[in-house]
């Protein structure tokens, strides 16, 4: 039996397989169709101190192998959050990380300061790389001395592991995890979505109202797995990949080019069973390479 | 409500009933819940990445005696055109059943049923359901030409008033117009109670109605559309304009049904 | 009739529709399976001084709804590129583009001022965006100075048409376009491939020998997209739009997104044609939208 | 050389040979050159983005007299699970004749053709053209297993030497190994010349073949694969490594057939 766990600073994990932020809300949509025990960690929707109605519509087109969203961070708000979606997390037996996204600095120290010491919640998964919020967003995640002063601000109020989300939408994404890193961060996850857009010709305008959106689906598995094989070359910390996974194969790609874990995002629509999925391919193929804990995976890559 | 699940089931049958336009019979698993009239399910119509996302369609029918359900589809891109090429035996990949229903009129009211294009699904499954429990709709069916329009045999659905834009059949112009006749003809006071109308069809349609309802100060139930990701109210994806702080409400959770009164009907990009 | 010509800088072509770099050879090859008139320019292979014999094998991947590769600028160099492949070119009715790359600034310019009198070249795209060479390359590219400084000293060995070609691999591809323009160029081309990855879990190895390699295809058509669209925003100079076309009305999405013309890439190796049924699509929608000029359709997008 | 073109023609069958090999027959095009052995077409096996590139398949047969071509094609992923729902008059998008051909073989030389896997087609083909300009080659034939093995007629092929890696039907072992012992007990003296081999098959085996014919002496012909994009010549996608100052050959132009010492062994990744 190849061991599952993966150590995130001081928080460990039940399996290297996670859902991705945005696209499995706040866990109880999905309670009736899959086996939330399943899953190693579940990222929230993220969470920004006010709620917010989210962008306008439509929020959602479908692009070749791929999908453009913007959805704006519609979210219920660190309020609502707290007294809608916590109680029922609570009852999730996997790791419940928050996403956690904002306009400004200030917004996310107040969402991981409000919810420090709530016992539910495993650890925090901050969003520096929303390419559909205007201000902050998306200019945050591209500088390294922002990402590093924010994300040592954020470590001085909590124990619990501290994952930086990353964009791609980069010149050098390493530089970006380094800046992370030095700033305190237990691990980084790549990728988040992709600027991109679409236009309806025969209505001569863009498909999404805002111009652009964010990419996501298997068209970006290889820009994920690019990402994730130089930033974990460039990293000391974990790196939790993400983008594109819709096959097993995929997830494995992600492991064996230095990512520590998973998250399945865009496939949750589309298989929802996915994770349990990849969770038996993982095992069967630590057990064909005879591996003893699923880290080594990264390590037998030639 | 009974909860929804993924179900993996074969193809019944897949017949043409109007020009593009398809019906997918397809096993309905015992353990499944009863699909209801304005609910939906999701088909992934091809284990590949295009089409990537699964595809909305309304139920149209449910038989008890078979354990079958039911849509109907018209043709429109890849996912659709794969569906057609579906035979008796082929599995369907579904999560069903989705979304809200339409709510079932008063016993007092007089229901009236308005479908245009691919609207005709759940309309049609709404009047079966309704004339089972013995009150009888008014159907009103709109389609370009009459090509368009699915068999609808007076003896299943009534005497039902069909419009084509082209005037190839029936009424001679859209559902709105039709509707608006047919309440101008048809005394209020022929009814015990009032009118409750329930649509189903494309954007301006709904919209025209839901303008008409208010004048008459009938109650319209809508069905939407709009593109989906999740389908099950965790991706924010499929949100619509509504009246109200909220601004936002999805198809797939608080919908696809509406009151017509509850949505921002301003824009049209949708 | 819809006027199909396109002026760039002193230059103009016969229509918007032209083949992408290192997807037609030299033009000889496909010279027995299309009618070569109907190409509004034909892009060359990269020419960079020295023959270069391209990188380890495999060079190709597919990925969803994509293709990685990894040629490495593999070319005849510029003195087989005069004596064997200019000649066929002269015979070609439409604007030959010399795509010119080179590991550092001095080749660029010994490629062009060798050229630089050769009457049946139209004009150059100055690839500084290459991501499969080590030296020069992906650095070049990605920083506004080099750019600018390279077209500058470029434009003084040309008054040919000079384009350069942009790198979606950036945090903000406007200003490297910026910097093009402010060095003299007379348009930009969005975009070359992004880097991508695919590891072959069977055999434990990033399938392509180098790790990464480019991404191409419709894949990438959202990301060229909204490149085009925010550099014809920010720059007067003409911006050529390719990426993941595959269907006449992704051309049209190009132009209602602002570009001034087109290029077909992979699409190329699937429907030699296309680029003759997207200059049917273009007459046809300007005659629809009764425009008179191909430029026009950027302007009706609402 | 007669050049290739774009041809959408339709199948005229499509029937499994053996375990997970199928042939597909389809029309030539009258104005069509006539393919010849080792040359191959590549197919868009539909039209979407995945799969995305054309695939690339050697001929298995041409025939004059019905003017139709054939593939014998395996089962792997995407494209040929495509290729193997075709039915007859579907339409086939084929670009082809493309590469270079196996240059046939002196009057006074013995050829000897090896085919493994998906090798077969065009092994095949060559055998019958050299036994229609009277010249009788010896064929050998590898599977894993007899499953593997097409049907291959004494009165069409001549006597074929047949080898499978698990013993289950004729030569217990690799074609390399048949081979060897099929030299060794074939006296060189019995022919007016030398043999000469044509290989079609898996790298490995191309590889060992290729060991043997230079420790005999012998010219060997490989047919060899690489993931190609334009398959014309124009991206240099499809190298594979030689030996000489290029470095690097086109499968699709100066290949798919390669005289065995042009091409650079050390490596086996490709
Ligand atoms: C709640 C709901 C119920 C529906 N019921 C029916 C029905 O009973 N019969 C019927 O024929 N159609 C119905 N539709 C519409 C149906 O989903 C689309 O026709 C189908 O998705 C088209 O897919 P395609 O690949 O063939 O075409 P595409 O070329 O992909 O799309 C054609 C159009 O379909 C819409 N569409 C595409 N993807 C999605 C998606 N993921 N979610 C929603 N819409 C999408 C877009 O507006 C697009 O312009 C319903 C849609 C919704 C939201
Ligand atoms: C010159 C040549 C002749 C060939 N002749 C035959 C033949 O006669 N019969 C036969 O069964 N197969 C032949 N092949 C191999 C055939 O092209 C692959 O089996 C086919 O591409 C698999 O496609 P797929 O989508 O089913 O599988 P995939 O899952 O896409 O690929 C399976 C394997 O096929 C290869 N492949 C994928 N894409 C390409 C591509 N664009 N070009 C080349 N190889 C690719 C890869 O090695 C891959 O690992 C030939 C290949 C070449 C280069
Ligand atoms: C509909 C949607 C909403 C998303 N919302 C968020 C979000 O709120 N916070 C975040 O960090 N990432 C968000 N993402 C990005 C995903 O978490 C993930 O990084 C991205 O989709 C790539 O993975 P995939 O290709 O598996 O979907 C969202 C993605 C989608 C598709
Ligand atoms: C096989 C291949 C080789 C390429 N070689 C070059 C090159 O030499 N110079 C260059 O500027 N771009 C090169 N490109 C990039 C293309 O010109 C184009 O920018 C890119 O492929 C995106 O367009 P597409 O999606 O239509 O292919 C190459 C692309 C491919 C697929
Ligand atoms: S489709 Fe995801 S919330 Fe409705
Ligand atoms: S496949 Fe393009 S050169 Fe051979």
């Amino acid at each position: 039996m190849v061991d599952l766990t993966v150590s995130i600073g001081s928080g460990t994990l039940r399996n290297p397989v996670g859902v991705a932020s945005g696209t499995f809300g706040y866990g109880s949509e999905y309670e009736k169709l899959i086996d939330l025990n399943t899953i190693g960690a579940l990222f929230t929707k993220a969470v920004t101190p006010e709620s917010r109605p989210g962008n306008d519509v439509p929020r959602i087109v479908e692009t070749p192998s791929g999908m453009l969203n913007s959805i704006g961070l519609a979210n219920v708000g660190l309020e609502r959050f707290t007294s809608e979606k916590l109680p029922f997390l609570k009852s999730v037996p996997s790791a419940v990380v928050v996403n956690v996204a904002g306009a400004e600095q200030r917004d996310y120290l107040t969402v991981v300061e409000t919810l420090a010491a709530e016992d539910s919640i495993w650890g925090w998964e901050i969003n520096v790389s929303c390419p559909n919020v205007k201000c902050g967003g998306l200019a945050l995640g591209t500088d390294p001395a922002l990402v590093e002063s924010l994300t040592s601000e954020l470590r001085t109020l909590t124990e619990k592991p501290l994952i930086v989300k990353l964009t791609p939408n980069v010149t050098d994404i390493t530089t970006i995890a380094r800046a992370a890193e030095q700033g305190g961060a237990d691990a980084v996850t790549c990728i988040n979505t992709l600027v991109g857009m679409l236009i309806d010709t025969e209505h001569r305008r863009p498909v999404l109202p805002g111009g652009t959106g964010g990419l996501s689906g298997p068209a970006v598995l290889p820009v994920g797995l690019a990402a994730v094989y130089r930033v974990s070359r460039a990293v000391e910390i974990p790196v939790i990949g993400v983008g594109g996974i819709l096959e097993p194969d995929h997830a494995l790609q992600y492991l064996l080019a230095g990512a520590a874990a998973v998250q399945v995002g865009t496939a949750n629509f589309i298989d929802p069973q996915i994770h349990q999925r990849i969770l038996e391919a993982i095992e069967k193929y630590g057990e064909r390479h005879k591996l003893r804990t699923v880290r080594e995976i990264g390590s037998i890559l030639l | 409500m009974p909860s929804m699940a993924r179900y993996v089931t074969p193809v019944l049958s897949n017949r043409s009933v109007a020009d593009d336009f398809y019906e997918l019979q397809f096993n309905w698993p015992a353990e499944a819940p009863v699909p209801r009239p304005g609910q939906f399910l999701t088909i992934r119509s091809a284990a590949s990445s295009v089409p990537l996302l699964r595809r909305p369609f309304a139920f149209s029918r449910f038989d008890r005696d078979d354990n079958s359900a039911r849509i109907i589809y018209q043709l429109r891109g890849t996912a659709t055109a794969q569906l057609a090429a579906k035979r008796p035996f082929d599995p369907v990949d579904v999560l069903a059943p989705l979304g809200t229903a339409f709510p079932l009129p008063e016993s007092d009211t007089r229901p009236i049923l308005i479908a245009g294009g691919i609207g005709v699904g759940p309309i049609l499954f709404l009047a079966r359901t309704l004339i089972a429990h013995a009150t009888a709709p008014r159907v009103i069916i709109g389609a370009r030409s009459a090509g368009g329009l699915p068999p609808l045999p007076a003896e299943e659905y009534g005497e039902v008033i069909a419009c084509t834009d082209d005037g190839s059949y029936g009424h001679h112009g859209t559902v709105v117009e039709a509707l608006r006749s047919y309440l101008a003809t048809t005394s209020i006071s022929n009814y015990s109670g009032e009118s409750v109308l329930y649509l189903c069809g494309p954007e301006p349609m709904l919209a025209a109605t839901h303008r008409l309802a208010l004048e008459c100060g009938i109650t319209a139930h809508v069905a939407l559309e709009q593109t989906m990701g999740c389908a099950v109210g965790a991706c924010m994806g499929c949100a619509v304009r509504v009246r109200g702080p909220e601004k936002y409400a999805r198809v797939c959770t608080e919908g696809p049904v509406f009151d017509s009164r509850t949505i921002d009907w301003r824009s049209t990009t949708w």
